[in-house]
C-alpha cells in the first residue's frame, strides 16, 4: 500500500482539476456549507491515524499522539457533518414549500 | 485484502467526488452530504481493514466514542450565527490531526529510516507536520478573533515580515536538515515549535473581519496537509480528499478577494482593519433618525421593500424577527425581498445560511448582480447591520480602502432607512455616506430590538 | 512502469469524471471540433506502440504490426489536430470582426 | 529516467485535460488545440524516452513520417462537408492501432506469459483488442454508409440479434479461456476475426443517418481501448487519455439521443430508417411551387428572414452561396438568423462548422431554444436541405418515429419557403405537412443553385 511519487502527482493533479471544476459550480447560496463539508472531509487523516495507532509496534508516545489525532479528527467528522446536514436542511425545506 | 481495501479507497473517493458536485444546488444538497458520510465510513471501514489485525482497539475505539461524543453536542448547540468559529475550531482540530499522525510517523519509522524516510516521503512528512501545526494554531488565533476572545484589530510591529522571514527561514533549514537526516529526531521539536508560532505570527496583523478568507485559506493548507499525509502513507484516498479540500479553500479565498476587490497578499500581508482608529476625527455633519412607530408607517404604506441584512443581523441574532417582519409585510401585500452581497457578514455566504435557518424561502435571497437593477424602483431599502457593502464611496473615492468593491446600490432607492447602534463605522472602518443622505433614516438601536419593536407597531395599525 | 489494478482504476475515475464534468460545459457551436480533437488524443496509443516497436526483443511481427500501427496513428494524430485547428480557426475568425 | 518520463506523462495529461476545458468556447477554443498538440507532442517524447535505448528507430522513424505525410493532405484537402466522414476513418486508424499493439504485446509478452500475461492484464488486453478490432471495422462501416459508398438503408434479417448474441457468446468463451491460459496463442486469431466480424455486424443494422450517433460510441470505444492499452502497459496517460476521450464520446452521444428522442437502444438496435421504403404510398397533396426569381422579391421585402439549414445544405456544399444571400440580404436591411437545430446535418454541431467555414459570424447562428420564440415575429423562414428538424408531427403524432422530438417551429413564421430537390422524405423516412401549408412555397432545385439563383435575382432588383 505504497505507491511512487509519479503516481501521487497523477492523482494529486487529476483531483486538483476536479475539485476546481467541480467547486466553481456550486452556487453562492451554498458557500457556507460548501466550507464546512469540505472541513469534514478534510477530516479524512482520520484514516492515517487510525492505520499508525493500530500498527502492532506503536510506542506509547504513538498511541498517545493517535489517541489525540483521533479524538480530534472524529470530532470534526461528527460535527461537521452533522452541522452542514443540519444548514443544507434548512434550504431543503424551502424547495416543497414553493 | 489489500485489494479490497483499494476498492473502497477508490468507492469513497468517488463518493467525495459526488459529494462535492451535488452540493452545487440546494435540491440535490443533502444528498451531497449525505454521499459525503457514506464516503467517510467507506473510508474508515477501509482503514481498519487495511490495520487488521488492528492492535490498541481500545485506543482507537475509546478516542471515536470521546470524539463523536464531543462532536455531535457541537454540531446541534452550536448557534447558526457561530458557524464561522465552529468552522475554525474544527480546522484546528482536522489540522491537529494530521501535524500528530506526521510526528507519530516520524518517531515510528525511526528504526527502519534508511529505507522508509528518504526522498520524497520525508519531504511530504515535513510539508504534513508544517501545515498542520500551522494551521492548528492559525485556526485557533481565527476562532479567537472571530469569537472576540482575541482583540479584532491587527496586531503590527516594527519589521514583522522581516521576522517572520527569518523564522520562516530558520525552519527551512531545519527541515532540509531533517529530509537530508530523518535520524536527527531532536531537531523535530524546534521544527513543531516553529511551526506552531508560526501560525499565530501570520494571523495576528490580520484584522478580525479578514478571518474568513483566512479561514479558507487554512481550509486549503488543511487540505493539502491530508496530501502530504496520503503521499507519506502512499494512500491514495488521502491524495483525492486533501487535493478536493485544497481547490475549496482556494476558490473561496479567491471569490471572497474578489468580492472584496483586495489582492491576496493585500489580505495576509496588509494589516487590514487598523484604520479602525482614525475614525473619530470625521467632521460632524446631520443625519436623520426615526423611531419604530414612523419606520413601522414608511414600510406598511410601500409598495415594495428591499431589505439588506449584514454582519449586524448575525451580530444580534435577529433573523427570526426579521421573518417576524417579513410575513407581516407579505401578508399586507408588500413585496419584500433580501439583497445578498457576497461578503456581506463574516463568511461567504453568512446571510443566506441565516436567513434560511430562519424559514425564509431561498427564491427570495436575491444575489448582488441580479438585484441592483431594481433599487431605483424599490420604495424603502431596510438596511439592517449591513454598512460597508452599502457604502457609495467604493464606487469614487479612489482612496477609500473598498474602492472598486461592488457594492448595492442601495442609494438608488427611494428612501433608505438604515438599523445600527451608533455612526461606528463597519469592518473597513470608513465613514459611510448613504447615511447622511436626504433620504436616508437612521434607526439607531439593536437589529433585534429594533425589528422586534417595529413589528409590534405594525399588527397594531392593522387592527386601527 | 506498472501499476496495480487500484491504481489504474483509481486514475481512471478521477479522469472519467473529469471528463464528464469538463464536456458537459463545452458549447453545441463546437461540438464537431470536439469530436475530431478527441478522436485525436485517442491516438495517445502512438505511446503504446512505439515503446513495443522499440524493444529490443521486438520479433519481426511485433515490427510489421508496430509499423502499421503507428503509421495509423501518426495520420490519425496529424489530420486530427490539424482539421480541428482549421474548424476552431473559423469560429475565431468571428471573434475579432464581430 | 522514469521519473523524467514520468512527469512528461503528467504534463501531458493535464495538457489533455486543459485542452478540452478551454474547447468549452469559440474564444479559447484554438488555445485547447494547441495544448492538445503540445500535449501529445510531450507525450510522445515521453515514449522515445521510455523506450530508450530505441531499437528498430528506422521502422518506428518511417512510419512517423508516412503517417505525416498522409495526414497533412487529409487535413487540408478534405472539404468541411466530409467531417463525418473522416471522423469515422480516424477512428479505424485509432482503433485499429490499440488492437495490433495489443496483439503485438500478447505474442511479444508469450515467453514471460507466466509472470507478465496474468489476471487483469489479460482482461485488459482482451477488451483493449475486443473494442480495438471492433471499432476498426465499425468505424470503416459507418464511414461508407456515410460516404455512401455502401448502401444507407439498415441491412435486417431474421433472428439478427440472435446470431450476434451467439457470437459474441463464442468470443467471450475464447477470451475467457486466453484469460486463463494466456498460452494458447492459437485461439486469438479466431477472436480477432470474431472480433472484426463484430464490428461490421453491429453496423449494418444501423441507418445512415444514425451514424453520427454510432461514430460518437465508436470514439468512446476507442477510448475505452486506449485506456485498456494503459492497463495492459501500467501506463497512467494512457489511462487518462483514453478516460477522457470516453466520456467525451458517451457524453456526445447522450446528447444526440436526446435531441432525437430516441433512446441508446433504439438507435444501437431499432434499425431506425427502414420506414423510408413505404413513403411511395402516401396520398396526393398538393403544394405551392415558386419560381427563384419569386423567392427572391419575397427575400428582399421580408424585415426579418430566418434561414434553417439542414442535411441538404451539406449536400449540396451550398454554404458560400448561403453566405452570399446573407450579405445580400443583410446590405439591404433585412435582418437574417440561421436556426440550429442540435442534430440538422449528420455530426452535432454540423450546421455549425459548415456555417463557419463561409465566414458567417457565429453570433448569428441561434440555437434552437432561443430561436423558436422568434418564429411568430418572423416575416420569412427559409428552410434550405433541412426537413425533419422542421416537421410539425414530432409535436403532434404519436406514431411518428419522430414523435417527441423537439423541431423548430418553422411553421409559426408568415411565409415558408422551404428549399430541397423533390417530395422525398429526409432521414426518418416520413412526409412533412409543412411542405401542404397554405404559407409554404416549395422551392424545388438542388440547394446551392436554387441559392444561386435568388442571389442573381436580388442585385437585378436593387439595380432597377
Ligand atoms: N462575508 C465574508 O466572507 C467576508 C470575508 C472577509 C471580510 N468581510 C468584510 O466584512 C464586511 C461585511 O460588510 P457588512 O456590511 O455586512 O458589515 P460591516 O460593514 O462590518 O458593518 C456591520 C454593521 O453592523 C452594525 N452592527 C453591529 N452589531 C449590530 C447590532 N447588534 N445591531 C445592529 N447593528 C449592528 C455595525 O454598526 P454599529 O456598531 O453602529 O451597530 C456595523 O456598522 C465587508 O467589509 C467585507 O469586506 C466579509
Ligand atoms: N446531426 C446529428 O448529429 C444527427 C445524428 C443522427 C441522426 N440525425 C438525423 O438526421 C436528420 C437531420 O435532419 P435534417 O432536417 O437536417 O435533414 P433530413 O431530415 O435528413 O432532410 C434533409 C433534406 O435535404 C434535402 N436535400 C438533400 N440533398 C439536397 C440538395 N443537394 N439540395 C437541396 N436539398 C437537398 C432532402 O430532400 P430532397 O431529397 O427532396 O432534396 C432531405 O429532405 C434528423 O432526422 C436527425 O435525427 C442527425
Amino acid at each position: 500500500m505504497t505507491f511512487d511519487l509519479g503516481t501521487g502527482l497523477f492523482v494529486f493533479m487529476l483531483a486538483t482539476f476536479i475539485g476546481l471544476e467541480v467547486i466553481r459550480k456550486v452556487s453562492p447560496l451554498l458557500h457556507t456549507p460548501l466550507m464546512s463539508l469540505t472541513n469534514a472531509i478534510s477530516a479524512i487523516s482520520v484514516v492515517g491515524a487510525i492505520i499508525i495507532t493500530g500498527n502492532k509496534d506503536a510506542t506509547m508516545a504513538t498511541k498517545i499522539l493517535g489517541f489525540i489525532a483521533i479524538t480530534a479528527v472524529v470530532t470534526n467528522i461528527v460535527s461537521g457533518f452533522l452541522i452542514t446536514d443540519r444548514m443544507v436542511k434548512m434550504f431543503k425545506k424551502r424547495e416543497t414549500k414553493k | 485484502m489489500l485489494n479490497l481495501v483499494n476498492y473502497l479507497y477508490i468507492i469513497s473517493a468517488g463518493l467525495f467526488v459526488l459529494s462535492l458536485k451535488w452540493l452545487n444546488s440546494p435540491v440535490s444538497a443533502r444528498r451531497g452530504v449525505f454521499a459525503g458520510e457514506i464516503g467517510m465510513l467507506v473510508a474508515v471501514t477501509g482503514a481498519f481493514i487495511q490495520a487488521y489485525p488492528v492492535y490498541n482497539l481500545e485506543w482507537i475505539v475509546s478516542a471515536i466514542v470521546i470524539g463523536t461524543a464531543v462532536g455531535i453536542p457541537i454540531a446541534y448547540i452550536m448557534p447558526m450565527t457561530a458557524v464561522p468559529q465552529r468552522t475554525a475550531l474544527s480546522h484546528a482540530c482536522g489540522a491537529l490531526a494530521a501535524a500528530l499522525v506526521g510526528t507519530a510517523e516520524l518517531y515510528q519509522r525511526q528504526p527502519k529510516a534508511a529505507e522508509e524516510l528518504s526522498g520524497f516521503v520525508m519531504v511530504a512528512l515535513m510539508l504534513e507536520t508544517l501545515l498542520g501545526f500551522l494551521t492548528f494554531t492559525g485556526s485557533l488565533m481565527a476562532m479567537g478573533k472571530l469569537q472576540e476572545v482575541l482583540p479584532q484589530r491587527p496586531i503590527t510591529y516594527k519589521n514583522q515580515n522581516l521576522v517572520n522571514f527569518f523564522l520562516f527561514a530558520i525552519a527551512v533549514v531545519l527541515a532540509v536538515r531533517l529530509i537530508l537526516v530523518p535520524t536527527d529526531t531532536y531537531l523535530f521539536p524546534f521544527f513543531a515549535l516553529l511551526s506552531l508560532l508560526f501560525g499565530v505570527l501570520l494571523i495576528i496583523p490580520i484584522g478580525g473581519a479578514d478571518m474568513p478568507t483566512v479561514i479558507a485559506i487554512l481550509n486549503s493548507y488543511a487540505g493539502l496537509s491530508a496530501c502530504a499525509m496520503g503521499f507519506v502513507l502512499g494512500n491514495k484516498l488521502l491524495v483525492v480528499a486533501g487535493a478536493l479540500d485544497g481547490s475549496s479553500g482556494l476558490i473561496l479565498s479567491i471569490i471572497m478577494c474578489k468580492a472584496m476587490n483586495r489582492s491576496f497578499t493585500n489580505v495576509l500581508f496588509g494589516a487590514f482593519g487598523q484604520i479602525q482608529t482614525s475614525t473619530a476625527k470625521q467632521e460632524q455633519r446631520n443625519v436623520r433618525s426615526a423611531s419604530p412607530e414612523e419606520a413601522a408607517s414608511i414600510l406598511e404604506s410601500a409598495g415594495s421593500v428591499i431589505i439588506v441584512p449584514g454582519y449586524g443581523l448575525a451580530v444580534a441574532q435577529a433573523q427570526h424577527k426579521i421573518r417576524e417582519l417579513y410575513d407581516n409585510l407579505m401578508r399586507r401585500g408588500v413585496n419584500v425581498k433580501f439583497a445578498i452581497h457576497p461578503v456581506a457578514g463574516r463568511m461567504p455566504g453568512h446571510m443566506n445560511v441565516l436567513l434560511a435557518e430562519a424559514d425564509i424561502p431561498y427564491d427570495r435571497l436575491v444575489e448582488m448582480d441580479e438585484i441592483n437593477g431594481e433599487f431605483p424602483q424599490c420604495d424603502v431599502a431596510l438596511v439592517i447591520g449591513a454598512n460597508d457593502v452599502t457604502n457609495p464611496k467604493a464606487r469614487t473615492d479612489k482612496g477609500s480602502p473598498i474602492y472598486g468593491m461592488p457594492i448595492l446600490d442601495v442609494d438608488k432607492a427611494h428612501t433608505v432607512m438604515v438599523i445600527k447602534r451608533s455612526m461606528n463605522p463597519g469592518f473597513a472602518g470608513i465613514d459611510n455616506d448613504l447615511y447622511y443622505m436626504d433620504k436616508t433614516l437612521m434607526l439607531f438601536g439593536d437589529a433585534k430590538g429594533f425589528v422586534t419593536e417595529i413589528v409590534k407597531e405594525l399588527p397594531a395599525r392593522a387592527a386601527a
